[in-house]
């Protein structure tokens, strides 16, 4: 037991190899622990609510009541639901191929649930500062694919099989556009660390990427809501295609997996939007709170962090309200012929704004970057500059697809013509 | 200006580009394939003049000492063989030649080819003929300027034997490539005893006193190396620039089309063999007498005996072609006597006029040929001179600029040809000091005045007997001529034949005197430091006894001829006497006595060869043999049926297929085998390494 | 500064290679033998790294081909799934050893 | 103590995955063992002091090339569904090669006094892996995204169902 304790302390102690610091102090060591745990407890928790969350406003949205009969205001319905599933039997069909069956959901949940681990909560509140904080949500996105990959496989049902091969073909789909726009933030922020992009968002600095980069936004919130498989993307589980999906044959508490590693990662989707996009947890006050009480400057951080992550959580809902799904060839059309193109473009274009603000560096390390030409302008003069550059590549791409649907417009009138000649 | 001289490699570029296009795609359609031949060169004569203004903007240093760019080609042990690029002044006064020249003849070309079958051929070829003199004349070292000698070997091949249904231009260009290759193969052990003694072939490098000196103490075969190198270079020299007694395929060469002529003896070929000549010239000069009095000693004896021969030649290009030989005659005199400027000038100002005088035939034959054609008349040779006549009225483009050619060639001043033939003529006689007759410099300044005399008769006499008087036959009467881009070729070179001569008139001459080629071109021999390249002043009675002797010679001619009757005997008969005219008119025999000693004894023996085996020796002895052999044949026979098929063949031949049946199991097609007898050898070496060390 | 020697680095990579060598010899299948290739390439990236960490811990060359090494394995199982794609529809096998068609 | 334990539980990962991989005899494991060794590696890279790297292992390795497996064993399924043995013929003479090449191997290797530095990194390895790979490792990184481009177009094409898609293969 004393081991393992000196083990777990080693471990904090070299955490350098996970990019923090090497002199890590021992506030620092607790703020890490603390982030450890909401990662990891209350993420899933949230879960809880979200259903709930989800159930009312949908049903707000389609002018229904929602669950209401649980608790004050169906507020118990989400437990006992939660209840129900774990006590559920578990089921596994005979056929399936149990090892990988039943790796596959908790594989698919942890991936989820790792990607808090980089999410600064409020200053100083991060599970760890990775140095490669974007890619590493990249990275453990795969296992992800993985999971869903041996539950759609194991489960030896033609519909698992199928919404696996569809959950596989979109998410990689879609994870390029989402790179490339993870990668625009990283070339405006200079770094892939998530505090750092957090910082970089300071008024000081520049303020929300939101504002400087809508277009490269939109690019991300959509490829990360296809990602999740969220509506409008949740072809994954259309029910009415496939039954449900790569997850059909599951049940009880290994299909409450699937459920925990969807919701969680949407709120894990939302948070890094928030993150990425909206200050993270940047609000009035804060620095200046932080600067004589660490603590207040923390408890501020979170709600305004909870707020942002809270809004893009209702839009998610909004979305899944109100969208129809798409179609399995033209989500892919959507993906490789639309978001991949308009994602490089504009990563090239943020990159020719950036080097035009670049601000003259030079470190210890034996290589210097030259200022820009424009940098003497600031991060806001950044900002204006992105925005305009943002806004261009919008108009571009709205130029290029009007005339694409026009072409193809007129085409299907000819193609009518000739039919009816 | 240092950057326009990495220009330099791309300008034989477009040439070889033109070719290459105009072999695998243009060649459909004739126009596209000349504009494409135009283009490469006219891009390549600008990419010159810019180089050429490096050149001139880079001053004294860049003239003497040159810009270089060595591109390692060849990692020999520890060194490397560089093929690389170089320009002085003597590469840019070429550089300034040859793409003017060339697109010259080319853009005549353009129409004197017009409605030959081949026409985008012959723009292929010529093409790829420039490419080999560009890439010559820009070379530092001995291997590419080879390789290039070499294109150009194999152009003048196949231009000279152009029109290759006629069974005189095929052998003609045979005659060409085997008299070239002689000399080309002489050059070649002249490149290896070079390399085996100095390792390497760049110029630069060769040109370093010391190795100078070297080579001068080093002995081959009990000679200086330097002299047997320089006379086996000079060798290659010989045969390409037609110098006796290796001239003998220059006049056969006329059976190429005139353009091609013209090239060969202007712009290109023989050109070639000077400009190799004044390259290497520090390495003849290093050992004070040896291989330079040959080169001046050949040049003497070319330059009067070509210029003989020429008065009884009645073939227009013929003369010219005799003419060209004599000329370079005194080229070879000017550098042989150590005179490098005055070689190199009259290298120069020759391409001129001479393409000109060239180009100026073809003309003439072009319309003669058109009068041909309008009077119904095809036995009567377009070509004789005897046939031509009073066509300076017809032709007066052509007329005017023919003249302005001749003038330069006989050497009047002002024209180009007085300059540069008169300061290889006042080196000679400043090298013999005098009346020396034991000078060799004497009897070359001899040759080369009694030889200017005869040049200016027989130019005299051709412009008599093709301009002047009246026509001679139907030919001549409706002689036309030529379009434009034929006559303006003709012009712009009689502009140049008038001036270039300016470019270096020695520096006494008053107002005009500047010796300016010799500050440009003239000193690129300096740091080697074994030549005399003081300029000489000019001699002012040499000069006169020079254009009196010219102008003598020159209307001297014209008198004579002027008033030539059809079928009228030459007067040169009577003036000289029959048999030394016939001895000039066969060419002092020379083919004949190459005919008669070397190539007839081989066939002579070749025949007796073939007697010997067909009648004497080898057939009978054929014959015995394969009697007895037939006889033991069929003893052998039952014994292979026995004992051979039997055990031997059928066995051996089951052995074999057995044995290959179980070996192709070695080969199975699968990868996994072969890795996994990878893995057994590495598994083997490593054993071997870990417990065999002493194995 | 660390506790893990060289040596165990090397071992390790060794057995993975060897593990690598024994499925590309063994396997019928061909993507069970381009996943004993994969194997091979990730034990040589260890050597890579660990050799890069161990003699020259301020440089990164080691990691750098290691990146090429996973670059160029990902082509090459784009390609050899592509190939292998291709030989099953063509001839319903993807067993290695009924490919032979290059043999004799 | 604690970085080799953390070793050893990366070594389980690996090795365990690539004994896997060799024994059993359902294709689809092999696949999923190989993630699990791949897995193991990018931790190993972590002890290595190579934390992007790890990253690309996970994106690269796990994230693209095994799902690709995976994705090409589901295609071909009938496959996985043969139940004869996965081994050819040569099996007995490569298990007898591996070990003793296994132990030529490390005694060879470890014979080698390595010139090991004790100094500890001090840079931050992500910069200096940017700064090499665009600077003295520029033309290599170039021609490895030509590579890249070139294996993609390539197993497009190879891929390419020709007999549905243009039919003038018949």
């Amino acid at each position: 037991m004393e081991q393992l304790i000196n083990w777990l302390a080693n471990i904090l102690e070299n955490t350098s190899w996970w990019g923090l610091p090497a002199d890590v102090s021992a506030a620092v060591i607790v703020w890490s622990v603390y982030g450890f745990i909401l990662a990891l407890v209350v993420a899933p928790m949230a879960m809880i609510v979200l259903t709930w969350l989800e159930r009312k406003i949908i049903a707000r949205i389609q002018d229904r009541i929602g669950p209401n009969r649980a608790g004050p205001f169906g507020l118990l319905q989400a437990v006992a639901d939660a209840i129900k599933m774990l006590t559920k039997e578990d089921t596994t069909p005979a056929g399936a191929d149990r090892v990988p069956f039943n790796i596959g959901p908790g594989l698919a949940a942890v991936a989820a649930i790792l990607i808090y681990a980089v999410i600064p909560v409020a200053p100083g509140i991060v599970g760890t500062d990775l140095n490669i904080g974007i890619f590493y949500i990249v990275a453990v996105g795969s296992f992800g694919v993985l999971g869903i990959l041996m539950a759609g496989w194991s489960s030896n049902n033609k519909y698992a099989l199928l919404g696996a091969f569809r959950a596989v073909s979109q998410l990689v789909s879609y994870e390029i556009p989402m790179v490339l726009s993870l990668i625009t933030i990283a070339v405006v922020a200079g770094s892939m660390s998530t505090v750092t992009i957090v910082d970089k968002q300071s008024w000081v600095n520049g303020g929300w990427y939101l504002i400087a980069m809508p277009v490269t936004f939109l690019l991300f919130f959509l490829s990360s809501v296809a990602e999740v498989g969220r509506s409008p993307f949740d072809l994954l589980e259309a029910d009415s295609e496939i039954v449900a999906g790569f997850h059909v044959e599951y049940s009880g508490l290994k299909f409450g997996l699937f459920m925990i590693a969807e919701y969680v990662h949407a709120l894990a989707v939302a948070a890094l939007t928030a993150t990425l996009f909206l200050g993270g947890w940047h609000g009035p006050f804060v620095t200046q709170l932080t600067a004589s009480s660490p603590v207040a400057g923390a408890i501020l951080g979170h709600i305004y962090f909870l707020l942002k992550v809270g809004v893009i959580v209702f839009i998610l809902m909004w979305f899944r309200g109100t969208l129809p799904r798409f179609r399995i060839d033209q989500l892919l059309d959507f993906g490789w012929k639309f978001m991949t193109p308009v994602a490089l473009l504009n990563l090239l274009v943020t990159a020719f704004v950036v080097k035009l603000f670049q601000p003259g560096v030079s470190t210890g390390m034996g290589y210097a970057i030259s200022a820009g030409p424009l940098a003497s302008f600031g991060g806001v003069g950044q900002t204006i500059a992105l925005l305009i550059a943002n806004l261009l590549v919008a108009f571009l791409v709205s130029l290029a697809v009007r005339a694409f649907a026009r072409r193809s417009k007129a085409q299907a009138l000819r193609a009518v013509a000739a039919v009816e000649n | 200006m240092e950057q326009l001289f990495s220009l330099t490699p791309l300008i034989p570029v477009f040439p070889l580009l033109a070719f290459a296009i105009i072999v695998l795609w243009a060649n459909k359609s004739n126009k596209l394939s000349a504009g494409l031949a135009i283009a490469g060169i006219a891009t390549s004569a600008v990419i010159s003049w810019l180089v050429i203004f490096a050149t001139l903007a880079g001053g004294h240093h860049v003239q003497v000492e040159g810009w270089s760019l060595p591109v390692p080609w060849l990692p020999t042990g520890t060194t490397v063989f560089n093929l690389g690029f170089a320009v002085d002044g003597f590469t840019a006064a070429m550089l300034f030649m040859v793409p003017i020249v060339s697109s010259l003849i080319f853009i005549y070309a353009s129409e004197y080819m017009e409605g030959d079958p081949r026409y985008a051929r012959f723009f292929a070829y010529v093409s790829l003929f420039v490419f080999g003199m560009l890439t010559l004349v820009v070379a530092d070292n001995l291997l590419l300027l080879f390789i290039s000698w070499e294109i150009m070997g194999l152009c003048s091949y196949l231009l000279i034997g152009f029109w290759f249904e006629k069974d005189s231009a095929k052998k003609a260009g045979l005659k060409a490539f085997l008299t070239t290759r002689i000399g080309d193969v002489l050059l070649f052990a002249g490149m290896l005893f070079l390399y085996s003694k100095t390792g390497t072939l760049t110029f630069r490098q060769i040109f370093e006193p010391e190795v100078l000196h070297e080579l001068a103490n080093a002995t081959i075969w009990g000679m200086p190396a330097s002299v047997l190198i320089s006379l086996l270079i000079f060798g290659g020299a010989v045969g390409k620039s037609a110098q006796f007694p290796l001239h003998v395929w220059l006049p056969d060469a006329m059976e190429g089309p005139t353009p091609v002529s013209a090239m060969i003896h202007a712009a290109t070929m023989v050109s070639a063999g000077v400009y190799l000549v004044a390259r290497m010239l520090p390495l003849f000069a290093v050992v004070p007498v040896g291989a330079l009095q040959w080169v001046a000693i050949i040049g003497a004896i070319t330059a009067f005996f070509g210029a003989t021969i020429g008065i009884a030649q009645n073939d227009i290009k013929r003369v010219l072609a005799y003419s060209t030989i004599s000329q370079l005659g005194y080229m070879m005199i000017g550098l042989g006597l150590g005179g490098f400027l005055a070689g190199i000038f009259h290298l120069l100002t020759h391409s001129f006029f001479k393409a000109l005088l060239f180009l100026g035939s073809g003309s003439v034959i072009h319309a003669m040929e058109h009068g041909a054609h309008h009077v119904g008349d095809h036995h009567t040779d377009p070509q004789d001179m005897m046939n031509m006549g009073g066509l300076a009225k017809r032709m007066q483009k052509t007329y005017i600029a023919y003249m302005a050619g001749t003038l330069a060639l006989v050497g009047i001043v002002p024209f180009a040809g007085f300059f540069s033939k008169d300061e290889i003529l006042a080196d000679a006689w400043h090298k013999a000091g005098g009346f020396n007759f034991g000078s060799v410099a004497f009897w070359a300044w001899l040759a080369g005045t009694l030889g200017a005399f005869v040049t200016a008769l027989y130019m005299g006499r051709q412009i008599g007997l093709v301009f002047l008087g009246k026509p001679r036959t139907g030919l001549s009467e409706h002689a036309v001529e030529p379009g434009k881009r034929m006559t303006y070729p003709l012009l712009v070179l009689g502009f140049f034949a008038l001036i270039l001569g300016f470019a270096n008139v020695p520096e006494n001459v008053p107002l005009i005197g500047n010796g300016w080629l010799h500050h440009f071109a003239g000193m690129i021999h300096e740091s080697a430091g074994v030549l005399d390249l003081e300029a000489l002043p000019l001699n002012w009675g040499l000069a006169a006894v020079a254009t009196l002797i010219g102008l003598t010679g020159f209307l001297g001619g014209i008198a004579l001829y002027r008033g030539q009757q059809a079928g009228q005997e030459d007067p040169m008969v009577k003036l000289l006497g029959r048999p030394l005219f016939t001895l000039l008119k066969n060419k002092y025999y020379v083919d004949e006595f190459y005919f008669a000693v070397i190539i007839n004894p081989v066939i002579k023996l070749a025949d007796l060869a073939a007697k010997f085996d067909y009648d004497w020796v080898i057939n009978p002895i054929v014959n015995f043999v394969g009697n007895t052999g037939r006889w033991l044949a069929d003893v052998s026979a039952e014994f292979d049926r026995v004992v051979v098929d039997g055990l031997g063949v059928l066995g051996t031949a089951r052995f074999f297929k057995w044995m290959g049946k179980e070996l192709r199991y070695t080969q199975t097609g699968q990868a996994q085998n072969y890795l996994l007898v990878i893995a057994l050898v590495s598994l083997s070496l490593v054993g071997v390494y870990l417990f065999g060390v002493g194995f | 500064m660390t506790a893990i020697p060289l040596s165990w680095w090397v071992s390790v990579a060794t057995a993975l290679f060897v593990i690598g060598l024994y499925a590309t010899l063994t396997r019928k299948n061909a993507i069970a033998v381009l996943i004993g290739l994969e194997l091979m390439l990730n034990s040589a990236n260890i050597n890579f790294v660990a050799f890069n960490r161990y003699t020259t811990p301020n440089q990164v060359g080691g990691q750098i081909f290691a990146v090429f090494v996973i670059a160029i394995a990902a082509a090459e199982a784009a390609v050899a799934l592509a190939i292998i794609i291709a030989t099953y529809r063509r001839s319903a096998t993807v067993d290695v050893e009924d490919i032979d068609s290059m043999k004799f | 103590m604690a970085e080799q334990i953390v070793f050893f539980i990366f070594t389980i990962l690996v090795l365990g995955g690539g004994i896997g991989i060799i024994s059993t005899k359902n294709l689809y494991y092999s696949a999923l063992f190989l993630s699990m060794t791949l897995s193991g590696m990018a931790g190993y890279f972590v002890l290595l002091n190579a934390g992007f790297l790890a990253a690309v292992q996970v994106v690269v390795y796990v994230g693209a090339i095994a799902i690709l497996i995976l994705f090409a064993i589901m295609l071909s399924r009938r496959m996985m569904t043969s139940s004869e043995p996965q081994t050819n013929r040569q099996t007995w003479l490569a298990a007898i090669v591996s070990p003793l090449l296994f132990i030529a191997i490390l005694v060879l290797v470890l014979q080698v006094n390595w010139p090991v530095s004790s100094a500890a990194p001090t840079g931050d390895a992500l910069i200096l892996l940017g700064m090499s790979f665009l600077g003295s490792y520029v033309i290599p990184f170039e021609v490895i995204s030509v590579l890249l481009l070139v294996a993609l177009v390539g197993a497009i094409i190879l891929a390419r169902d020709t007999h549905t898609d243009t039919g003038r293969e018949q």
